[in-house]
C-alpha cells in the first residue's frame, strides 16, 4: 500500500501539486485521468521517485519512502515506468531495450541466457515488435517507440508500474491490444498500476479506480461507474464523458431548467453538490433533437461531427452550448439548423447502475 | 521532444531530490571542496601571499607599486586585445570546421580532421618559426605578393595581429574538438522544424544551429581562451622584437627578473591574469545561460547539407589550400629543417641526411626515454582525468549550486595560469606540503604526474559536462526505473552516450600530457624526462635540427597514432553500429 | 652521504672516497652536463648524480621556488653568469668553498668569498650571416651604422640572463655606454628572445648580424651553418658559467669533489672538448674560438651589476619602448 | 493541387512505402489513418521536402517538387507541420517558437512589431498557452508542448499544413476544441491540410477524405462515411470503427452466417469485395446482446469494458473473436457468461447514407 500524504510539487514559483493525497492498493489499477498541464506526469515522477516532494510525504507500508528530505531512489525500488516522452536510449536497440530492465532490475531474470532470451522474445511479441528487435530507435515509428518504452517497463514484472500514457500514439486497434495486456499482466503479477492517461474512455475501461485531477487537485477519486454516474464536480461531469450542465432550479426530486420553465425533470441521480448549485448534469446521449417546433427547448446547431456509430452536434441553446450525441440512424442536421431538444426519458440508467 | 531541464537554477529545483541527498551528506561537499582547494587552489594562494608580504610582514606595497607603473596596464591592454582577438578568430575557424565537418557532405573528412589537429600538436615554436619564414622577405608570400600588381607587401607577423593570427590558428582546433560532436548530435528535426517555419538555411543556422551547440561553443572557447591567455611561446617569440608585451611574457619577465620582489610582482600579475580567466569563465556561463538540453540523439555523421558537386570541390579546396597553409606547412617547414646538418644550409639534396634522427634516435638515449616517460605520464594523466573530470563534470552539471560553481572555477585556474607559474606554484606547494615535512613527491616524477593532472584537468571537466549537456535526464531516470545504479548505469547508459565527448577531453588532455612542456622543465628530474624537456633542451643548446627531428617524429607519431584511430573508429561504425 | 668534515678534501685527490647522491642543477646543454656528470662519475662511481637542466632562468627560478617552499634540493648549481650568483650569495643561499683548483685559474673569475667560480669562458661576439655579407664587422659600433640598419638582432635582456649581464657590461663601458643601446634602438636592431633565436634568424638570413655567445656561432659554422663569428675589437662581455654549492647541501663532501673535478685540468679539458673556451690557463680553446688571452675582455663588479639589474632592465625596456 | 505520383520510399533496404498516388486538392482536408508504422509520417516528411523519394515524383500544379534527383527545400514551400514529437527548440520560449514564422515563413506578418505581437498573442490564446508564453519547453507538460507545436504551425497560415497526430497528447475536450480551430482555420484560410492520425474518430469527424493506409500502402481513399459504411478491404472494415467480419456464404442478396446456418442475413450495403470472399462486415454496434437461450448465435464473454456511455463486449464465437457494443441501458453480461447474439434490424443505417 503506498500513500501519498498531503504531497505538494513546486517547480520554482509554480506550484504544479497541491496537497495531493492519495493511496495505491497493493494490486490495485488506478487511472489517472485530466487535462493538459494538471500535474499527472508530475505525480508520476514523485512516485518514481526522480524527485521529491516539496511538501509532504510518500510512504509504503509505514516506511517513508520520500519526504522533503530524503528520497529512496527509484533503483532501490521495485518499479517499472514508461516516460511520456517514451526516454529511449538512443544506443540500444529495441532488444537490448528489453533485456536491460531484464538484466538489472530487482526482479531480473536470474535463470540464464536462453530464460532472458525467451522473455525477451514473449515481451517483444506482446507488444508486436518481434520483427524490429534490432532497430534502434531513431529507425522507429513514433507508436513502435512507444511500444519500446511499454515493453521495458513492464518486461521485469515491476510490484508498481507507473505507466504515463503509454498509449497515445497507438491506434485505436492496437491499442485495445495493449490495455488488454495490460490488464492481463496486471491480474497476473497483481502489480500494482498506476496510468496516466488523458483520455477518459481507456481511464474508464481499464482502472479499477480513477483519479480526476485538475490544476495540480485531486477532483475526485472513485471507480469508474460511479464516477461517470454520479461525478461530484462539474469539472469531472464534463471533463468524464462530455456533460452538459443544465441551469435551473432544483425543487426537491424535481428540476425546471431556467431555459424552458414549462418542463420538469425528474433526478435520475444527480449529485447533492449539483443540487445546491441548481445545475442538472445531461450526458450528451441523454439529449434527443428533433425538428424544432414552437414549444419545448431550442437551440441552434453550431457544428456537426461525424463519429461513425454516432453524430455529435455541438448546440447553441441560449447562452450555453450543448453537445448532443445521436445515432446515425436518427434524423440529420446540419450546421445552421434550428432544432428542438427535450431529455430522453430514460430512468434505469443512472439509478440501476450506481446500485449495482 | 525537448527534455525536461533547463541548464542553471531551475535545474537544482528540480532535481531537489539529488541536492537532498546532498543537504544530508552536506558534509562531503565540503569535503569535496576542501580537496579540490587543496589540489587547485592552494598552490596557487601561496604564490599569492607571496604579493602580500615583504620581509614578513604584509603589505599592500607591491599591488600599489605594480598597479601604479602604465607598464602594467598597457600589458593588461595588449593582453585583452591578444586574448580576445585570437579567441574569436580560434572561435570563428573552430566554428566553422566543425559545423563544415559535422552538416556538409565532403569527400576526405578524416583525413581534414587529422589536419585540423596538426596546428595544435605542432609545437608553437615550430608554427611561429615556419610563418615567419612563409611571411619572410625571401618566403613564398612576398614572392607571390611581387607577381602582383601594385606595392603590396607581407604583412609583419611581428605585431599584435602577427600574434593574434598565429594564435587563433593554433587553437582552433580546440574550438573544433568541442564542437564538432555537440553539432552532431542536434536533432535534424529542430532545423526541420526551423525549415518548415520558413527560415533559409543560413537563418536556420544562426537562430537553430548555433545556439544548440552553444555547449560546445562555450567550452571550446572557454579553453581556447584561456590557452591563448597563458600561450607564451607565440607572444614571445613574435612580441618581443615588437615590443609586445602581454601578461605571460611579463610574468615571466618578473620571475627570472631576479631581485627580491620577483616573485612578489609576478605574483601580483598572476592575480590580474587569474582575474582575466575567471572573467572569461564567468562569461562563458552566462553564455551557457539560456543553454537547455536536447533530446538525446545518436550522434549522426551523415551530413545534412549537400552541396552541388562544383560547390562541394571548391568548398574541399578552398579548405584543404588553407588546411595544407596551416597545418602542413608548419609540418614541412619542420621536416625540413629537421633534414639538413645546420640552420642557414640550402635545401640541396646534397645537404640533406637523416643524421639528426641518428643523432636523436641512435646515439642519444634522452630522446627514447624522455618518449616512454611522456608516454605514460600523458595515459597516467588521461586515465586519472577521465575519471575524475567525468565525475566532475557530472556533479557540475547534476548540481549546478555554488559548490561546484565554486570547485569548477578552483580548477580552471591552475590551467590559466602561464606555465612557469603554475609550475613554481606545484614548487611551493609538493616540496613541504606541511613545513618540515617533505613527502618525496617533488623530485620525482609523480610532481610531474600531480602537475599534469592538476593543470589539465579542467580540459576533461569541460570536454564531459560540453557531453553532458546533450543529455536528456530522462535518459538515466529510464535506467534508474529499470533498476541499473552506479556503475551499471554508468558503463551501459551514459558513458555509451558521452562517449564522443568524454574522449574529445580525454585527446585533448592526452595530446597535452605529451607535449606539455612549461611546466615539465621546471619540475622534470633525473630520470623523468618529458618529450618538452628534451626539445626545449635541444633548442636552448641550439640544436634546433635535432629538435625538429625529435618534434616531426613525434608529431609523425600523433598523426599515425590519430589515422590508426580513426580506421578502427570507421571499422567500429560499421561493424559494431551497423551504420550505413 | 656523510657531512661532518669540510676540509678534507683539500688533501689528495679531488673527492677520493666520496658517495651518496648529489642534486646537480645547471643550464649547461643536456649533452655537455651529463658527459662531466659521467666523467665524474668515471672518477667517483659511487656518487650518484641526478641532473636538473633547464635554462639558467628556470634554474633560478626553480631554487628560489624551492627556497620559498622551505627546502633547496639542489646542492651544486651551474648557470650561465656571476650575477646570478651574487644574488644567491646576497642571501646566504651558498657555501663558502675556495676549490684548491682556483688557484689555477684568473682570480677576477673567481669569488674571493669563495662562494663560486668560473669554469669556462663564454664571449658574446657577433654573428654575420656569410650569405649576405662579404666585409665582415669589426665592431660593436657597426651594428649601430647605416649599412646595417634593420639588418641585425640581439637577444633580449628581460629574457636571457646572460643578455641582462651583457647589457650591464656594456653600458658600463666608456665606449659604448648606454648611447650604444640607444643607436642600436635608432638603427632598429631586432630583440628577440634568447641566443637561439639568434642564431636561427641569422643563419636563415632573415637578418643579417647578430649579437651571439660565441660557441653557438662557432659551432654552428662547424656544423656547415653559412655564418662567421666575429670578436669586435673593443673587448667582448664574458660570462663564466660559475659554479657553487648551496648551504644547505645534504652532501657537502661530494659537492665539493664534484666543483674540484670540474675545475681540475681533466674537467676543464672536456669542456674544451664539448666546444667551450676552457677557464683554466694553459688549455686550448676549440676551433673556432679563441682563448682567454686572445680576447679583450669588457669586465664589471659583479655586485654592482646585480644591484642595478633591475634599473637596467627598466632602461632597456624604455629605450625599446616597452 | 497537390500530386503524388507514385511515390516509395525506403529506408536502407526497408521498404516504408509502397508506390503510393495520392492527390490533394485545394483547399482539401485530408486525414490520413493507419495503424503504427504503416509509414504516415513518412508520407508527411515526403511532402514537407524533408527526404527526397526514393522512387517517383511529387508536384505540385504541374511543377515537380521532389523527385528523385532534386527536392524543392521546405522553407521555399508554403508550409507549416507539426511534427509527431513536437521538435520544439529548447532555447526558446513558447512565444518566440510562435514568433518564429510569423517573422520568417513565406506568410510572415510584414505589418510591424505592434501587428507581430498581436498575432501571437492570438495564436497563443487559441491553444491557450498565453499563460506560458515565457516557459521553455523543458517547462512544459507533455500536451502543451503538443499545443506550442500546433500553435508554431498554424501561425503563418501555410497554404499546406501538415499535421502528424497533432493532438495525441491532449484530452479529449481540449482535442474537441482544438479540432474546431483547426478546421477554422481550414474554412478561413482555404489551406490544404494533411492531418495524420491514428485516432478513426478523429479522422472521421474531420476530414473532407480519408486515407487509409496500411504496411505502406493506401488501402482506400474516400469521404469519412464512405469510407465507415462502404469499406473496400477487411483492413479498412475492421481498423475504421471497429468491424466483425462474419464468415458465410452470399447468396445473391442474401448472407448465411456459417456459424448459425439457419438463419439469413440481409445485405445493408456491403461492399462488392466483401461479398466475393464470403463476407459479412458487422458493426460492433449492429450486433444485439440476450441472455442464452438454445436456438441462434451462441457466444462466451470474453471481456467487458465499460466505457461510460457503453459497454463494450468481447465475445468468443465458435472460432471467431467479435467486439459488441451494447448501450449502458441494456442488461449487463459478466466476463464467462454465455450469450445470444442476434444482429439488429436497422435497414435504414448504412444505404440511406450512401446515398447522402
Ligand atoms: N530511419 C529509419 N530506418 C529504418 N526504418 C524506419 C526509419 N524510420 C522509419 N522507419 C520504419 O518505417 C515505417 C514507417 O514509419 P513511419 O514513421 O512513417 O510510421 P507512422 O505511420 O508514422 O507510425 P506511427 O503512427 O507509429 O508514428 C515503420 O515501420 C518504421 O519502423
Ligand atoms: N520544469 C518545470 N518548470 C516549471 N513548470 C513546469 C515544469 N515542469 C512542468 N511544469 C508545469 O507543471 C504543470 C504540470 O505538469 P505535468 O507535466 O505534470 O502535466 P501533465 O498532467 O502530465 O500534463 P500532460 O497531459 O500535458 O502531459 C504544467 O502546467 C507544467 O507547465
Ligand atoms: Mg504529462
Ligand atoms: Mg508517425
Amino acid at each position: 500500500m503506498i500513500k501519498v500524504n498531503h504531497v505538494s510539487k513546486k517547480y520554482g514559483s509554480f506550484t504544479a501539486l497541491h496537497a495531493i493525497d492519495l493511496e495505491i492498493g497493493d494490486g490495485e489499477f488506478i487511472a489517472v485521468l485530466g487535462p493538459s498541464g494538471c500535474g499527472k506526469t508530475t505525480l508520476l515522477k514523485l512516485l518514481a521517485g526522480f524527485m521529491g516532494p516539496t511538501d509532504g510525504t510518500i510512504s509504503m507500508d509505514d516506511t517513508v519512502l520520500a519526504s522533503t528530505k530524503h528520497v529512496l531512489p527509484p533503483e532501490k525500488r521495485n518499479i517499472g515506468m514508461v516516460f511520456q516522452s517514451f526516454a529511449l536510449w538512443p544506443h540500444m536497440t529495441v532488444a537490448e531495450h528489453v533485456k536491460f530492465p531484464l538484466s538489472y532490475h530487482p526482479n531480473k531474470v536470474k535463470e540464464g541466457r536462453k530464460e532472458l532470451q525467451a522473455r525477451i522474445d514473449k515481451v517483444l511479441k506482446l507488444v508486436g515488435l518481434d520483427a524490429l528487435a534490432e532497430r534502434y530507435p531513431s529507425e522507429l515509428s513514433g507508436g513502435q517507440k512507444q511500444r519500446v518504452a511499454l515493453a521495458r517497463a513492464i518486461a521485469p514484472l515491476p510490484n508498481l508500474l507507473l505507466m504515463d500514457e503509454p498509449l497515445s500514439a497507438l491506434d485505436v486497434e492496437l491499442r485495445m491490444e495493449m490495455r488488454k495486456e495490460i490488464q492481463k499482466l496486471h491480474r497476473e503479477t497483481k502489480a500494482s498500476i498506476v496510468f496516466v492517461t488523458h483520455d477518459q474512455g481507456e481511464a474508464l475501461a481499464i482502472a479499477d479506480k480513477i483519479v480526476v485531477m485538475n490544476q495540480g487537485r485531486i477532483e475526485q477519486i472513485a471507480p469508474p461507474e460511479v464516477l461517470y454516474t454520479r461525478p461530484e464536480t462539474e469539472f469531472v461531469a464534463t471533463f468524464v464523458g462530455k456533460c452538459n450542465l443544465v441551469k435551473g432550479q432544483w425543487r426537491g426530486d424535481q428540476f425546471v431548467p431556467t431555459i424552458d420553465s414549462d418542463n420538469v425533470w425528474h433526478d435520475l441521480g444527480v449529485a447533492d453538490s449539483f443540487k445546491t448549485s441548481g445545475i442538472y448534469p445531461v450526458r450528451p446521449e441523454q439529449f434527443q433533437l428533433m425538428a424544432a417546433d414552437s414549444k419545448g427547448m431550442q437551440g441552434v446547431v453550431s457544428f456537426v461531427q461525424y463519429q461513425g456509430h454516432e453524430i455529435q452536434y455541438t448546440v447553441e441553446v441560449g447562452e450555453a452550448t450543448w453537445t448532443i450525441h445521436e445515432s446515425v440512424v436518427a434524423t440529420r442536421f446540419e450546421t445552421g439548423d434550428v432544432v428542438g431538444i427535450s431529455l430522453k426519458n430514460a430512468p434505469k440508467q443512472t439509478g440501476t447502475i450506481v446500485s449495482n | 521532444m525537448t527534455a525536461k531541464q533547463p541548464i542553471d537554477g531551475e535545474r537544482k529545483k528540480r532535481d531537489s531530490s539529488f541536492s537532498l541527498f546532498f543537504q544530508r551528506n552536506n558534509l562531503y561537499k565540503i569535503i569535496g571542496l576542501i580537496v579540490i582547494f587543496i589540489f587547485f587552489l592552494l598552490p596557487v594562494l601561496r604564490l599569492i601571499w607571496l604579493s602580500f608580504v615583504n620581509d614578513g610582514s604584509v603589505t599592500m606595497q607591491y599591488y600599489t607599486e605594480v598597479l601604479r607603473e602604465p607598464a602594467t596596464w598597457k600589458t593588461v591592454k595588449n593582453t585583452l586585445i591578444v586574448v580576445g582577438g585570437s579567441t574569436i578568430l580560434a572561435l570563428v575557424l573552430g566554428i566553422l570546421f566543425s559545423w563544415l565537418v559535422a552538416y556538409v557532405q565532403l569527400s576526405g573528412k578524416r583525413a581534414m580532421q587529422l589536419f585540423i589537429f596538426l596546428p595544435f600538436v605542432i609545437p608553437s615554436y615550430i608554427t611561429t618559426l615556419a610563418w615567419t619564414q612563409f611571411f619572410s622577405a625571401s618566403g613564398p608570400v612576398t614572392a607571390m605578393l611581387s607577381w602582383l600588381p601594385g606595392e603590396l607587401a607581407a604583412p609583419n607577423l611581428y605585431s599584435m595581429s602577427g600574434i593574434i593570427l598565429l594564435l587563433g590558428i593554433s587553437h582552433y582546433p580546440l574550438v573544433y574538438l568541442f564542437t564538432v560532436n555537440v553539432f552532431r548530435k542536434i536533432p535534424r528535426e529542430l532545423e526541420e522544424a526551423a525549415a518548415t517555419s520558413g527560415l533559409s538555411k543560413q537563418r536556420t543556422f544562426w537562430k537553430v544551429v548555433l545556439p544548440l551547440a552553444l555547449p560546445g561553443i562555450a567550452s571550446g572557447g572557454l579553453i581556447a581562451f584561456l590557452s591563448n591567455l597563458d600561450n607564451f611561446g607565440i607572444p614571445a617569440f613574435l612580441g618581443t622584437p615588437a615590443n609586445i608585451r602581454v601578461l605571460s611574457t611579463y610574468i615571466y619577465e618578473q620571475v627570472v627578473g631576479f631581485g627580491p620582489s620577483a616573485f612578489s610582482r609576478a605574483a601580483v600579475l598572476s592575480v590580474i591574469l587569474g582575474l582575466i580567466a575567471l572573467l572569461g569563465t564567468v562569461l562563458q556561463w552566462f553564455l551557457l545561460r539560456r543553454s537547455r538540453v536536447n533530446e538525446t540523439n545518436r550522434s549522426d555523421s551523415t551530413p545534412r547539407i549537400y552541396l552541388t558537386a562544383g560547390k562541394q570541390k571548391l568548398v574541399e579546396a578552398l579548405l584543404w589550400i588553407f588546411l595544407l597553409v596551416t597545418s602542413l606547412m608548419p609540418l614541412i617547414t619542420m621536416g625540413a629543417l629537421s633534414l639538413i646538418s645546420a640552420y642557414g644550409v640550402p635545401f640541396k639534396l646534397e645537404n640533406l641526411s637523416l643524421r639528426n634522427y641518428e643523432y636523436v634516435f641512435m646515439t642519444d638515449v634522452k630522446p627514447m626515454s624522455a618518449l616512454s616517460n611522456s608516454l605514460q605520464l600523458a595515459l597516467f594523466t588521461m586515465i586519472v582525468c577521465l575519471v575524475l573530470g567525468t565525475a566532475m563534470a557530472y556533479l557540475r552539471f547534476k548540481y549546478p549550486d555554488w559548490s561546484t560553481k565554486t570547485a569548477e572555477l578552483f580548477m580552471t585556474i591552475p590551467y590559466a595560469l602561464p606555465g612557469t607559474v603554475f609550475a613554481l606554484c606545484m614548487i611551493f606547494m609538493w616540496l613541504e606540503p606541511v613545513p618540515g615535512w617533505n613527502p618525496n613527491i617533488y623530485g620525482t616524477v609523480w610532481i610531474l604526474f600531480i602537475a599534469y593532472v592538476t593543470r589539465f584537468l579542467v580540459l576533461q571537466v569541460r570536454g564531459s559536462y560540453t557531453a553532458f549537456l546533450q543529455i536528456d535526464p530522462s535518459m538515466e531516470e529510464a535506467a534508474r526505473t529499470s533498476g541499473a545504479a552506479g556503475w551499471v548505469k554508468w558503463r551501459r547508459i551514459l558513458l555509451p552516450l558521452l562517449f564522443p565527448g568524454i574522449l574529445s577531453g580525454a585527446l585533448l588532455v592526452f595530446l597535452m600530457a605529451l607535449t606539455e612542456l612549461t611546466v615539465s622543465s621546471l619540475l622534470w628530474s633525473s630520470g623523468s624526462e618529458t618529450v618538452g624537456v628534451v626539445i626545449f633542451g635541444y633548442e636552448q643548446a641550439g640544436y634546433s635540427t635535432y629538435s625538429t627531428a625529435f618534434s616531426t617524429v613525434l608529431v609523425l607519431g600523433i598523426l599515425l597514432g590519430g589515422a590508426l584511430f580513426m580506421l578502427l573508429g570507421k571499422l567500429w561504425d560499421r561493424k559494431v553500429l551497423k551504420n550505413k | 652521504g656523510s657531512e661532518e668534515s669540510g676540509t678534507d678534501s683539500k688533501a689528495g685527490i679531488a673527492g677520493e672516497g666520496v658517495s651518496g647522491t648529489l642534486d646537480f642543477y645547471t643550464s649547461q646543454p643536456d649533452a655537455d652536463a651529463q658527459g662531466l656528470v659521467d666523467a665524474f662519475k668515471a672518477q667517483n662511481p659511487d656518487v650518484n648524480v641526478s641532473i636538473f637542466r633547464s635554462g639558467t632562468e628556470e634554474v633560478v627560478s626553480k631554487i628560489q621556488a624551492e627556497n620559498q617552499g622551505g627546502n633547496i634540493q639542489a646542492d651544486v648549481l651551474l648557470v650561465a653568469d656571476s650575477v646570478t650568483f651574487e644574488s644567491f650569495k646576497a642571501d646566504d643561499l651558498l657555501l663558502n668553498y675556495k676549490s684548491p683548483e682556483t688557484e689555477s685559474l684568473d682570480q677576477s673569475f673567481v669569488d674571493p668569498d669563495g662562494t663560486y667560480a668560473g669554469t669556462k669562458i663564454m664571449a658574446t661576439g657577433l654573428i654575420v650571416n656569410t650569405n649576405d655579407v662579404t666585409e665582415l664587422p669589426t665592431s660593436w659600433t657597426d651594428l649601430t651604422d647605416e649599412p646595417t640598419s634593420g639588418q641585425a638582432v640581439m637577444p633580449s635582456p628581460l629574457y636571457s640572463g646572460a643578455a641582462a649581464y651583457n647589457l650591464g657590461v656594456m653600458t658600463r663601458q666608456d665606449s659604448l655606454g648606454w648611447e650604444f643601446y640607444e643607436a642600436l634602438q635608432d638603427n632598429d636592431i631586432t630583440i628577440t628572445q634568447g641566443n637561439g633565436a639568434v642564431l636561427e634568424s641569422v643563419a636563415t638570413g632573415e637578418k643579417k648580424y647578430g649579437m651571439i655567445v660565441d660557441f653557438l656561432a662557432a659551432r654552428a659554422k662547424n656544423d656547415g651553418s653559412p655564418v662567421e663569428l666575429v670578436y669586435p675589437e673593443e673587448g667582448v662581455p664574458v660570462i663564466t658559467e660559475p659554479v657553487g654549492i648551496l648551504a644547505n647541501t645534504e652532501n657537502e663532501e661530494a659537492s665539493k669533489a664534484f666543483v674540484d673535478f670540474i675545475l681540475s685540468e681533466e674537467g676543464q679539458k672536456l669542456a674544451s672538448q664539448q666546444g667551450y673556451t676552457p677557464i683554466r690557463e694553459g688549455i686550448d680553446a676549440p676551433e673556432g674560438l679563441k682563448t682567454l688571452d686572445e680576447m679583450t675582455i669588457l669586465d664589471a663588479e659583479a655586485v654592482e651589476l646585480l644591484e642595478t639589474r633591475s634599473d637596467d632592465k627598466t632602461k632597456f625596456g624604455k629605450i625599446f619602448g616597452q
